[in-house]
């Protein structure tokens, strides 16, 4: 609750900062010290303290798992304002703005991460995706970023209506919006005359494959990512996502073994196929930029791992990986930006021209192959033994590492560039300053590659 | 077939044809106009299901707000009769095919599930429609989407800042 | 009124509005099949909430039973008021750059 | 005793280093007292070790552990007794006659390279000693392999020369050929035994132990081993081309002791063999035919060492005649006859050869008896003693043997009289040829011809007498003497061999032998002390002339097949097929990439469409039960 | 004490990072590789005791360092190999050596936390972790081709070793308490299909790292295209972890499915022994014959392990460390000939014998050892493990037997071409000697001959694994 409150209050705050105050600086500052309040108001109600205390009426219900994993959200994206500030800046002289819808879209993943009620669910995302529209329009001079708006506007929307005949369907079976207690009793499995109820299941189960880009709905994001400026593509490829894999999660784990193995089935379709996409496609771009979009594709895949079935190593694996990626790809985009054009070519001889900035790029990259000694090694391997756990085939397993192994393929292309290519970057200069920011994210994940447990020991104690 | 039945069957046959009406007219005002009728027989229908605020809030909010802004944005952007150049044909025709084997994929469930047989939709009578009721569980169970959804409209509102500034 | 019937139209409502949307090039008509589909949607909550009704009141009257349904209709207009404004700047804001809204022109980004 | 052996054998290894790693240092002289007096001390140490074995018996001493695990101790085992003390005599004796002449024979070379052939040679002898010394099949495989090696390293010695590099080489791989039959025997034996002592293994109760299918397998895997080093058909034809080596390294190990490593080692496992018909037979016949094989080519050769080289080989093949018969004791008195008279013949071609100033071809010799007397005067005796001619040694040992075979086999005494009729006959050509008739070299040759020095004349004289005498130690009984060889090997020897025939019947057999020897040696005397004999016109000539076009077979039928084959794996099986293999999974992947990703065309319309007929897809899925999905369903689980 | 195989290495790495001059960078880094090898030295023959902490608590993995007769020999060897590379090559120039050689170092370490690990995520990871930084070794001071070789050879070993990791996943989960150590693996109770299945995913990585035919094609480009010195590392020691791995874990954790499969392994192992050699009878680049040479090694290595036979084991457990040294030494001698007549084409050499006699011998001396000549220590093992070879099947090892005579001619070819002959301008051309690596060439090779004549200390040092694994 608090959480909402107060970037509710923050989003307010910087709206009006857009006309009180007009230097960067100070609006960025005022960001950082309100997304560390946020972050304070979360820890205070992790501990029993609210800012206000009522009830919620089943509409929100606030575990620690979720408050843990907000903390976890809020420390990201403050990570990501304070790397990107002056960035941000650059597509408006009111930065202001786009704080204020950083604020809301928290408050939206703060919605996912504690929804009771499918009507919250539906709110949240909304609450979410509609900030992200615009931000992907945010160029507003560039037709790339437009189309990508409209595309991602139109998708998404569609999208909403898909969820909410799902809602609807579910509601006409249930006679309540109320999810979390499980609709269906494990031992009734599939019955026949709850076929709609399971349609229903199966539509909302489509529409949240589209918000966490899962193929075969995953078309909107190469564009959508690729369009949008870049800053922001990091900000969508990384929280709005695992927020989204939250809310995924939330719904379908308490249902999935009570949907009998047609659902392992149509999981395995999905994870299977959007592996095949993610994975093949990006080997053949020419531009980082699409090749990471493709990439984040591929990574949505290993996080459906989580879905498979309910297990510990699920919940942690998933809290893990979405930190672990979220911290990388923000890395990888925050050097992305300096470069003046996202083509392979431009990272020619970074190691060269600047060492350190190619090492912390390589930890990310290897990180998102799922490299040891990097955390991404460990994200993997939680939603391995995940999926295993929840007594998937081997079968699956092999043919994830198939991928993982293909997925070498093109973020190593990226190092090669960087370091057997001779050549002169193209890009602009970058301050120390932003480096080491940059090597502080790397040097976390080096940490999460030893002792991954710090991330989610706090889950149990 | 008493009156009810009566309505009931032609309004849907009108929310039907206008629908598609929206999509065969050429002319997107057309096909907004129709669009308008469409929601005009939804909120007969509502009526029929004698839940009089939402009949109002629909003529109120889609028939009148929503498709007047979108008028408004065609007349911006004066889009005549038939500038939109059509798909080609199989185009349309897989989207047609798609989205009828969709509909009769999810008839067919419904045809299939049992739990709904012999279960009647109240016509007319029910309170739950009305606008005491309604406000009453608004603002009781439902107060914290409620609060909620207004940062909906601010972000809404941001945004649209942003992009309308030039 | 048994309560398929209903489901039939609402479904046949939001099938034509998906099928508009993949069959029409202009912009603002998809959106506007796009809103087709949500009322589609809001009429068959309507529809259900009076079907629970009809049952509580089989078993004790003065219930309010299904009211949050049409809370969630009047929810779902809401957020498509929201939708709509931020759809129709995007579309605007497409026509100002590139004199057109035909969503087949939009394929700078592929592959 | 531990001492003495140790002795004899630490001596050569010293001369190795001291030689090996000091050649840079050490003048010649030094060198050359050093390694000689090296193997004169082993040899002093081989005499105590022999006095020691004639009054005690054998001996066995234990220093190490070679290898000890769970299932299997090799010990590092040193043996001497009769047979073993004999061949050190041999070995250390001429070893040290040998190295006495070379150090006068290489003087021309410079002192590092000197000192490198002094290692070599001194490795040599060490490696020899370890292969008679050792009380076990595998120190003797050690020696084994380890002469092999000296042999290529002295044959190529001079090493900026390719073809005599070739020769090594030949010479090294085949006796590897060799070597593996006999390292399979030995793992039989480990296999079926437990060990590989002699002293465990040849006796009655493990013999017992094998069934006669594995004596025949063991013993002809080892027979393939001295096949290998005793240059038996087969494995013949290094050791013509082995001679490319300086002379004294033919002399010793081509000619005295390597190549009679085979004849020692099937005699130390004569009881194995005696208990295989089928293995004696084999070796009976090998040997014979490499005798006869060896001696037609013999005949036709014009290069005075190739044609002392086949001699070499056809005496090694009566030797395994020897052994085939069952005359084990024949055998390896032939050994040491033999060791003294090609030794000294050997010595002599390499005194003519320095006097000619390394001109090897017979036919531009001629009338160097006069020039040459001492060298002369001792390739005569070796001769003699090479045709059999009593009562000089090698009438003795070659007549013991025939006797043999005669009781064995009519067929292998008429081939063996054949053999020895055509060895009286290459050898006095060749004698004929090198010293009778007049010089027919060029004219500085004959201003620079002059009698080899002391260091040189010194050894032929010994081995001379030697070659003269050698004959005692086996005089027959019907000649009075008491055959004392046979009594120091019936330890050694399970089945003494002892003669049957009557004694009018042994002095026929000699009778003949020495007629057909004599008659043959006159034929060629009478033939050759004048003329040479020109390139062979008849066919049978040429081919016994281009020695049977062995080689060339060899080269066409194994050695190009097999380089081709090489050849075949490296181009294609490895660069198409199996490399190919793994390179064209990437080609796949990034195919595949290309064609998936135009799937992505842009079109948000098409997008719509894609996710429609997703969750269609999804529903099929979703609501089926139809089996095969239920069978997808049962394989994943 | 056994952290400080790993401590060693690391903090040395990471100190190079910071010191630009070159020589002083080598300096450091030879001192800290003689200071391992001096621990190395103490820790095989006393006692040493477990090092293990807790690691991660949620997945039950420990941080256990833990050492055997097995270990001792290879982290003996790997401790003698990483010195004797960098002394030999100290000469060499390499630009920002500082790097190259902190990069070595990790390496080392990374072959070091392999050989320790007693917990399998920990092995899997430090298997990785010894793959990495070869990788960036090859593909900067490579050849140039390097690039697209390395990576090649960076996919197909990772991916054998994620098939591995799905290994350790399948064991882990049918484990009492979700273990990963050894001794919990061994007692997993699984089906005998599953036993298969997991005996097959671990038998991959450890056959592409080894490597086995068919799957070894990467091998002579890569070390062909690496830098000498991290070919040294990669043929001394790195393929020793497929064969560690197999006797570490895949013969204890599946005896069964172990001897099920013992034939068509051998099989297929013998036939690459073959044709490694025959390729390398054809080979003229030096540095591919020694790689062939040493496929064909490996191959009879594995295969004697799958005989299954204590005196094959045994003697492969020789030949881990004995092959190790003797290849060592080929390949300094072929960097000197490359560093100094700049051509691996044994064509151009020939001479050697008259320009460096010192070297000429030496390469003698290690081609000796190369065909297992007896007083060798490749002798010793290479006998016992035909041995044991011929105990499974007398054909088979008279079939593998014919690899000793392939062996001799390849070698003999190489020794040949290179030393003897008339002299070539290539070889005119060399420079001084390079003493000290000469002086590392000398070492190797007295380690070459004692441990031929006396290999009990070997055979002592490994007794006690032979008896674990003959217990099973």
């Amino acid at each position: 609750m608090n959480a909402i409150i107060v970037s509710t209050i923050l989003g307010v705050i910087m709206m009006f900062c857009s006309w009180g105050i007009k230097t960067q600086k100070t609006q960025h500052t005022i960001a950082l010290v309100g997304l560390f309040v946020l972050i304070l108001s979360n820890l205070a109600q992790l501990n029993g303290w609210y800012v206000i205390d009522f009830d919620t009426k089943g509409m929100l219900a606030f575990t620690r798992f979720g408050l843990y994993v907000n903390t976890l959200f809020f420390l990201i994206t403050f990570i990501y304002i304070w790397l990107n500030g002056e960035e941000i800046a650059k597509f408006d002289n009111q930065a202001a703005d786009f704080y204020a819808l950083f604020f809301f879209i928290l408050c939206g993943a703060s919605i996912l991460t504690s929804f009771d009620n499918l009507l919250m669910l539906f709110i949240g995302i909304e609450i979410l995706s509609i900030p992200l529209y615009i931000l992907t329009g945010a160029d507003k001079k560039n037709l790339f970023s437009n189309e990508a708006a409209l595309k991602y506007f139109l998708m998404g929307s569609f999208s909403t209506g898909i969820l909410l005949l799902g809602i609807t369907f579910i509601y006409g079976a249930t006679g309540s919006f109320h999810l979390l207690e499980p609709v269906l009793k494990p031992e009734t499995g599939l019955p026949k005359e709850q076929m709609i109820l399971s349609a229903g299941l199966l539509l909302v189960f489509a529409a949240m494959n589209f918000k966490v880009s899962a193929a075969p709905f995953h078309f909107w994001t190469p564009d959508v990512y690729d369009g949008a400026p870049t800053v922001f593509t990091s900000f969508m490829a990384t929280i709005v996502k695992a927020a989204g894999f939250i809310a995924f999660i939330t719904i379908f784990n308490s249902q999935s073994k009570a949907l009998g193995y047609t659902w392992e089935l149509v999981l395995s379709f999905v994870i299977v196929s959007t592996l095949l996409v993610g994975n093949i496609v990006a080997v053949f771009q020419r531009s980082v930029k699409r090749m990471l979009a493709y990439s984040s594709i591929a990574q949505a895949g290993f996080m459906l791992f989580a879905l498979y079935g309910k297990s510990s190593f699920a919940q942690e694996g998933i809290v893990l990986y979405a930190v672990v990626y979220s911290l990388a790809t923000i890395g990888v985009f925050g050097v992305l930006i300096k470069m003046k054009e996202n083509s392979f070519e431009a990272f020619n001889g970074l190691a060269k021209a600047n060492p350190l900035l190619a090492f912390v790029t390589t930890i990310f990259l290897f990180s998102l192959a799922g490299i040891p000694l990097t955390g991404g090694f460990f994200a993997k391997y939680y939603m391995l033994n995940a999926l295993y756990a929840a007594g998937a085939g081997l079968w699956l397993i092999i043919i994830a590492i198939l991928f993982a192994a293909v997925s070498v393929f093109y973020y190593f292309k990226l190092v090669q560039a960087m370091y057997f290519v001779t050549g002169e970057p193209t890009m602009h200069e970058v301050p120390k300053k932003y480096t080491y920011a940059l090597l502080l994210i790397a040097i976390l994940l080096l940490i999460l590659g030893v002792f991954p447990s710090v991330v989610f020991n706090y889950l149990y104690f | 077939m008493n009156t009810l039945e009566i309505l009931f069957y032609a309004l849907s046959a009108l929310a039907i044809i206008s629908a598609v009406m929206v999509l065969v007219s050429k002319n997107p005002i057309h096909s907004v106009l129709w669009l308008i009728l469409v929601f005009f027989a939804i909120s007969g229908h509502y009526i029929l299901l004698n839940a009089q605020f939402l009949a109002i809030v629909n003529i109120i909010v889609y028939a009148g707000a929503i498709m007047v802004l979108f008028l408004f944005v065609m007349m911006l952007m004066n889009v005549k009769k038939d500038k939109e150049p059509q798909k080609q044909l199989w185009v349309k025709l897989t989207g047609v095919i798609a989205g009828g084997s969709f509909l009769t994929l999810l008839i067919a469930l419904v045809k299939q599930n049992t739990s709904f047989q012999g279960r009647d939709v109240l016509l007319k009578e029910g309170s739950i429609g009305l606008i005491h009721p309604l406000g009453q569980a608004l603002f009781t169970d439902y107060v914290v989407p409620f609060e909620i959804s207004s940062v909906l409209f601010l972000s809404a509102m941001v945004g649209a800042v942003i992009i309308g500034k030039k | 009124m048994p309560i398929e019937y209903y489901i039939f139209l609402c479904l046949t409502l939001f099938s034509i509005g998906v099928i508009g949307v993949l069959t029409r090039r202009n912009a603002i008509i998809v959106f506007m099949c796009i809103e087709l589909m949500l009322n589609a949607v809001n009429m068959l909550l309507v529809a259900f909430s009076k079907m629970n009704y009809a049952t509580a009141q089989a078993i004790t009257p003065t219930t309010t039973a299904g009211i949050d349904a049409q809370i969630f209709v009047f929810f779902i207009m809401v957020v498509a008021a929201a939708e709509v404004s931020i759809g129709l700047a995007i579309i605007v804001m497409i026509y100002r750059n590139t004199h057109s809204i035909d969503i087949n022109f939009l394929n700078r980004l592929k592959n | 005793m531990k001492v003495i052996i140790g002795f004899i054998i630490l001596w050569p290894l010293a001369g190795f280093l001291f030689n090996g790693l000091g050649r840079n240092y050490w003048s010649k002289k030094v060198i050359a007292y050093k390694a000689t007096g090296y193997i004169v001390a082993s040899f002093i140490a081989s005499i105590f070790a022999f006095l020691h074995v004639q009054t005690y018996g054998a001996v066995t001493v234990h220093y190490f552990d070679f290898i000890h695990t769970a299932s299997l101790t090799i010990p590092f085992d040193f043996k001497v007794d009769a047979l073993s003390s004999l061949f050190l005599l041999v070995i250390t004796g001429v070893g040290s006659l040998i190295h006495l002449y070379s150090t006068a024979y290489m003087q021309e070379e410079s002192a590092p390279h000197y000192a490198r052939y002094f290692a070599y040679l001194n490795l040599f002898i060490f490696s020899m000693l370890l292969l008679v010394l050792g009380d076990n099949y595998i120190i003797m495989f050690m020696g084994w392999e380890g002469v092999g090696l000296c042999s290529y390293l002295l044959i190529g010695y001079w090493f900026s020369n390719g073809n005599y590099n070739y020769a090594a080489k030949k010479a090294f791989i085949m006796n590897r050929i060799g070597d593996l039959g006999f390292l399979l025997a030995i793992f039989w034996l480990i296999a079926k035994l437990g060990t590989v002592s002699y002293s465990e293994i040849l006796t009655a109760e493990s013999i017992a132990k094998l069934s006669s299918a594995d004596i025949t397998g063991i013993t002809l895997l080892l027979f393939v081993g001295a096949m290998g080093k005793s240059a038996q058909i087969p494995l013949f034809t290094w050791l013509p081309d082995a001679m490319a080596g300086p002379t004294p390294v033919s002399a010793l190990i081509h000619a005295a002791t390597m190549v009679t490593a085979g004849i020692y080692m099937i005699t130390r496992s004569n009881i194995l063999f005696s208990h295989s018909e089928i293995t004696q037979n084999i070796v009976a016949i090998i040997g014979i035919s490499t005798a006869l094989l060896a001696a037609t080519i013999a005949i036709k050769q014009n290069d005075i060492k190739k044609v002392l080289a086949y001699s070499t080989v056809s005496q090694l093949g009566y030797m395994f005649l020897g052994l085939g018969v069952g005359a084990y004791s024949g055998a390896v008195f032939h050994v040491i006859t033999h060791a003294f008279f090609k030794a000294l013949l050997f010595l002599g071609a390499g005194s003519v050869i320095h006097a000619m100033h390394h001109e090897q071809d017979i036919r531009k010799m001629g009338g160097l008896q006069s020039k040459l007397p001492i060298t002369h005067i001792t390739f005569l005796i070796g001769c003699i003693a090479i045709a059999g001619v009593p009562p000089f040694s090698g009438f003795f040992s070659k007549d013991e043997i025939l006797a043999a075979a005669f009781e064995k086999n009519k067929i292998y005494w008429v081939l063996g009289l054949i053999g020895s009729a055509m060895t009286a006959f290459y050898m006095f050509r060749l004698y004929a040829t090198t010293f009778l008739g007049k010089f027919r070299g060029s004219n500085e040759q004959e201003a620079h011809l002059h009698e080899s020095p002391l260091a040189m004349t010194l050894p032929l004289i010994v081995l001379a007498i030697l070659s003269a005498v050698g004959g005692a130690i086996g005089i027959p009984h019907i000649m009075g003497g008491h055959h004392w060889l046979t009594g120091q090997l019936s330890s050694i020897v399970s089945t003494p061999h002892e003669t049957s025939l009557g004694v009018s019947t042994e002095w026929i057999l000699m009778g003949v032998s020495v007629a057909i020897a004599a008659t043959s040696l006159l034929i060629a005397l009478s033939r050759y002390s004048k003329q040479t004999d020109e390139e062979p016109s008849s066919a049978i000539g040429k081919f016994f002339y281009h020695k049977w076009y062995i080689d060339e077979l060899y080269q066409k039928a194994i050695i190009e097949p097999l380089n081709n084959f090489a050849l075949f794996l490296k181009e294609f099986i490895e660069k198409k097929v199996i490399d190919g293999a793994v390179n064209g999974t990437g080609k796949l992947v990034q195919f595949s990439a290309r064609k998936v990703r135009l799937i992505q065309n842009g079109q948000a319309g098409y997008y719509i469409l894609f996710m429609v007929l997703g969750i269609i897809t999804l529903f099929l899925f979703w609501f089926n039960d139809i089996s095969i999905l239920r069978f997808i369903y049962t394989l994943t689980h | 004490m056994l952290i400080s195989f790993l401590l060693i290495p690391i903090l040395t790495a990471i100190v190079l990072l910071f010191i630009n001059k070159d020589t002083l960078a080598s300096q450091t880094a030879i001192a800290a590789s003689l200071a391992t090898l001096a621990l190395a030295v103490f820790a095989s023959f006393n006692q040493v005791d477990t090092f293990d902490i807790a690691w991660l608590p949620n997945l039950n993995s420990r941080f256990t360092l833990e050492v055997d007769g097995l270990a001792k020999i290879l982290i003996l060897l790997s401790a003698i190999s990483l010195p004797a590379i960098l002394i030999a090559s100290a000469k060499n120039e390499y630009k920002q050596k500082n790097i190259f050689l902190s990069l070595l170092l990790f390496t080392q370490a990374g072959l070091m936390g392999v050989f320790l690990a007693g917990d399998a995520l920990l092995f899997y990871f430090f298997w990785e972790l010894a793959l990495i930084p070869v990788y960036f070794l090859c593909s900067i001071w490579g050849g140039e081709k390097r690039v697209a070789i390395t990576f090649k050879f960076f996919i197909y070993t990772f991916l054998g070793s994620l098939f591995m990791l799905i290994g350790i996943l399948f064991l882990n989960a049918h484990t009492a308490e979700h273990s990963f150590s050894i001794q919990a693996f061994i007692h997993a109770n699984l089906t005998g299909g599953q036993k298969i299945t997991a005996f097959a995913l671990f038998f991959i990585a450890f056959a592409i790292k080894m490597p086995i035919f068919p799957l070894h094609t990467w091998q002579p480009d890569a070390y062909e295209q690496s830098p000498t010195p991290v070919t040294m590392i990669m043929s001394a020691v790195m393929v020793k972890m497929g064969l560690y791995g197999i006797l570490r874990w895949l013969l204890p954790l599946f005896p069964v499915a172990f001897a099920a499969h013992t034939n068509v392994v051998v099989f297929l192992s013998v036939v690459g022994i073959l044709y490694a050699s025959f390729i390398a009878i054809r080979q003229d680049d030096i540095k591919r014959l020694i790689a062939y040479s040493s496929i064909a090694h490996i191959g009879l290595m594995n295969a004697a392990i799958f005989t299954n036979t204590g005196i094959a084991i045994q003697g492969a457990l020789i030949q881990l460390f004995s092959h190790g040294i003797n290849v060592l030494g080929l390949w300094i001698i072929a960097d000197i000939l490359e560093q100094q007549t700049g051509t691996r084409s044994m064509q151009q050499m020939g001479g050697l014998a008259k320009k460096q006699p010192t070297l000429a011998i030496l390469l003698v001396g290690f081609a000796l050892a190369n065909i297992a000549m007896p007083l060798t220590n490749a002798f010793v093992g290479e006998f016992l493990m035909f041995n044991g070879l011929f105990i499974l099947n007398p054909w088979i090892a008279a079939f593998a037997g014919i690899s000793i005579v392939l062996a001799a001619i390849y070698t003999l070819n190489m020794v040949q071409k290179v030393a003897y002959g008339e002299i070539s301008e290539k070889i005119n051309n060399m420079p001084a000697p390079n003493k000290a690596a000469q002086g590392v060439l000398i070492i190797l090779l007295i380690i070459v001959f004692v441990t031929g004549v006396y290999p009990q200390p070997l055979f002592t040092l490994t007794a006690d694994t032979l008896e674990q694994l003959l217990a099973k």
